[in-house]
């Protein structure tokens, strides 16, 4: 599903936020990605979105070479990868039901799709009563769930979650983790960053360590450190 | 990829009201901008209206002597009217002659003063059948050497001078009606841009949830659209107000009776601004988001 | 709390630097307003400079009959030199008239074609030593009598029309300016007010870390008035560049003569516009500021 | 050192993001603030700034009822307190010293003073060699600990900081919770927001834990639950 030949991405000013990363992610996978902060885990994501582009190497999504996507297709990969960003980028003049809504409206879904799915999303990240609020009125807890809920609600191909429980207290960090493994059991390939060592620990899947960009360890069944 | 109608206009909406002060500041951008443009456009209307009786069809004009005898003046009126290459010809008398000289020349009381109808010469003004310069210059010439005519002026030499100068001033005002309608345009491509500047996070956004760059741009083309339509309202509404004000107070002094511009000549400039603000307003935005949307 | 030199110097350039498209927008807008201002001033001055020789002193005019003998003329004129009330008096023969006459309908050739020296009268025009209006009036109507004379003509009833027309017209152009000045100061307005839009996330911020409301507005401030300079010499380049091409080319036409405008004159424009300049992008940025600063 | 005394703060559509909470954190106190996403350890923080007003009771800080204070007072009111914010709140166009450093210029710090203490506070966060990124240019975690470094930097009475560890790893959270725990035994006051259930625990300090706007617990060396 996802595979990176010799990626390397050098940021100005010499810094390789990855060196030479190779990687073979299957259909169905469920992806720990750790490392200390700035070892390049953000990068690594947004490298399979085409945010960025690589400095060197290829990189492969759905069997498709993203390195030589013309630019008008970059939307077309997109909605096939559902994206949960560190810092929410949730759109500050829509309310949380709108919010969700455009990422499927955006694929052109037919209204009534959009009327059943969204509260539905919502009521799973349990937000039902916040959504006609606007992302300013929330906690930053309740934006990083309407990050997942966007990222979630057009069921993706790949969903890349980063730091998604970064602002989550325990026991909503869980449900989250729940939620993610029901629909990683759907086909669903999820790729996750992550600090949170009791997490990873628990769940025990696949854990690629990065370390100043270098892919430093790639274990199946994996725990934090 | 169909758009839907019902997604456009929500989000155009939408932006439009949840930013408010955008909206305003790029209205009122367009209104004063459209509205300026407007008026270049009137004054050379009003220009031209106030010249337009120098256009009318006189070829040229034969003057007599003020002494002329009524004989003379009979003789060349007989001529005028067997020569079959005279369309048409109307005589002015010293009476008329003079009224025409007090109204054009009512500005300049002392000139109208220092004359007397008896000073000055009553004339023809000839039209030819054919209007070619050669022609009629001959034509006229015919009458120069007649007893009791002191001058034949052609039209080569005279109207159209008059008109070269009505043109000059058409042309400045012109001048000024363009160098207002690309500072229109500037200052509303400027705040497209601005608009997009302020909103860059959301572009970055969407494109990041996978929209494609007509799911984006449309709305904000929309939005300039409305923008411009709605900027077109105020100034023609200004400009109609003005129009009237104008007419009714300022323009009852004689002298510039012949610069009022009627209605329907507003409703035209109206036309244009309309049609400035859709094509500045839509194109405007598309340009300026294609801008922002290019990765 | 002392506003330290270096952080405005430093924060002003930075944010100008780091903002360049609201720089360029908002310069480009100033830039447009004000040469839209300095023409209407620069018009108005011309209109002014047309006018302004029909502003002399002559305070009224002796017309002699066309046909006056030398006689009744040096009469009239002993009459004046030897009468106290009367200032100054200068006697313009036919010859003189007609080249007047001829300077000044340059633009109309069939009146200038129709009218002969000898049909024009010679004139006296005189200027008291006092301006009252009856006083005038009183002294000229003494030789409305005398032999020769065709007429008397007071300036209350002949110059003072003229010079009604030129102030309308003058009136005119100035209200063209104001409006033109009024929408300048509204775009400039709102172009600090989307900027300040587009930064509303710094401002915050900045509020957020301690910053008292006139450090944050300073650099602000003179953000806006480095917009508001800079706007002001690309306008006044375009002005000056605008009056010499004007001034080469198109006022060579005799009749547009006296509407040049000297350098002088478009420095005095000029400061005008440096004026604005300053205050509505100083007063501008504050207001606008303190709209958004306002907890 | 703060006071509050019958809190509420009530959002429209009746949130009660806060509700009769009162608390009194002596000088020098470290007090953990816990509880689950959106039951009002922001809010509570930013009643402490006059970002927000109550909509009922009183709050003292450093003695002074912060209710009746004048608009053209807060700015002085900020002064004393450094706040780590949730999401940042870096200037976007200004790198990551000139961010650090104008937290020092608002306060009218001399030059020199300015010239030392940014690249030692740069250093102590981990980012001297990012002094001149700008903030869309670093990772998550390096944000947050310019957010970090710009809310010390000027040695404040009263340290606010909202989940500072939200985004880092857990050797870099242990290497700030150390600089924190410096700070707090120079004297500042210490009130942090957190979900770190490893943190909370280890530090054993006061803890102060929320439930839908309510103080449910106040325990002087607590843990997280
Ligand atoms: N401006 C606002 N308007 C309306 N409701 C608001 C506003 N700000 C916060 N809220 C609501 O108040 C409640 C408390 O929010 P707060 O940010 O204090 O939670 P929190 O404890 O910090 O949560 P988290 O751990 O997720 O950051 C939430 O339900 C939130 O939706
Ligand atoms: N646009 C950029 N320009 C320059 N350097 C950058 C840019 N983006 C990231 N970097 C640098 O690349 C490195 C890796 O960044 P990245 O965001 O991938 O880290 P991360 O593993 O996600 O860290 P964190 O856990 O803190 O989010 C960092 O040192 C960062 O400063
Ligand atoms: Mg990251
Ligand atoms: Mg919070």
């Amino acid at each position: 599903m996802i595979k990176l030949e010799n990626v390397s991405k050098i940021y100005k000013g010499d810094v390789s936020a990855l060196l030479e990363a190779s990687a073979d992610i299957q259909k169905g996978e469920f992806v720990f990605l750790v490392g200390p902060s700035g070892s390049g885990k953000s990068t690594f994501l947004r490298l399979l979105t085409r945010e960025e582009v690589p400095t060197r190497g290829k990189i492969f999504v759905a069997g498709k070479d993203i390195g030589d996507l013309s630019k008008w297709k970059i939307p077309f990969l997109r909605r096939n990868i559902g994206s949960v960003f560190q810092d929410f980028k949730l759109l500050p003049n829509k309310d949380v039901a709108e919010n969700v809504a455009f990422a499927l409206e955006v694929i052109g879904r037919p209204k009534h799709v959009v009327k059943t799915q969204v509260p539905a999303i919502l009521e799973l990240v349990g937000l039902s009563d916040k959504a006609q609020n606007m992302p300013n009125e929330l906690s930053g807890g309740e934006q990083q769930r309407v990050s997942i809920a966007r990222a979630f609600v057009n069921r993706p191909l790949i969903l890349l979650a980063d730091e998604p429980t970064g602002n989550l207290d325990p026991a909503t960090s869980v449900g989250i983790m729940k939620l993610l493994d029901r629909i990683n059991r759907t086909g669903t390939t999820v790729v996750m960053a992550t600090h949170d060592r009791g997490i990873v620990d628990t769940m025990r899947r696949r854990v690629i360590e990065l370390d100043r960009g270098k892919i430093v360890r790639d274990q199946a069944r994996g725990v934090y450190e | 990829m169909a758009l839907k109608v019902d997604y456009l206009v929500r989000e155009t909406g939408q932006n439009l009201r949840r930013n408010i002060t955008l909206t305003v500041a790029a209205v009122l951008t367009i209104a004063v901008s459209l509205f300026l443009v407007g008026s270049g456009l009137m004054i050379r209307q009003g220009v031209q209206n106030a010249f337009q009786r120098w256009e009318g069809g006189i070829e040229f004009i034969i003057f007599m002597n003020p002494d002329a005898t009524e004989e003379q003046v009979q003789s060349i009126e007989d001529e005028l009217g067997s020569n079959p290459q005279i369309k048409d010809y109307t005589f002015v008398d010293q009476e008329e002659t003079y009224d025409e000289f007090v109204e054009l020349f009512s500005d300049q009381p002392n000139m109208v003063e220092s004359v007397e109808a008896e000073d000055l010469p009553p004339s023809f003004r000839v039209i030819p059948t054919n209007t070619d310069a050669d022609f009629v210059s001959e034509l006229g010439k015919n009458f120069e050497a007649s007893a009791g005519v002191r001058r034949v002026i052609f039209a080569a030499d005279s109207i159209k001078q008059v008109q070269r100068v009505g043109a000059w001033i058409s042309t400045g005002v012109l001048v000024m009606a363009i160098v207002l309608l690309t500072a229109a345009s500037l200052l509303i491509l400027n705040t497209i841009r601005m608009a997009m500047f302020a909103r860059r996070n959301e572009i970055e956004i969407m494109k990041l949830v996978g929209a494609t760059n007509s799911y984006i741009r449309i709305p904000f083309i929309l939005e300039g659209l409305v923008h411009g339509l709605v900027g077109m309202v105020i100034a023609a509404s200004l400009l109609f107000g003005g129009r009237a004000v104008l007419s009714d107070r300022v323009l009852d002094l004689p002298i510039l009776e012949n610069f009022v511009v009627t209605v329907n000549e507003t409703w035209v400039t109206v036309l244009v601004l309309l049609l400035v603000a859709i094509v500045v307003g839509t194109v405007g935005s598309a340009i300026a988001v294609s801008r922002f949307l290019d990765v």
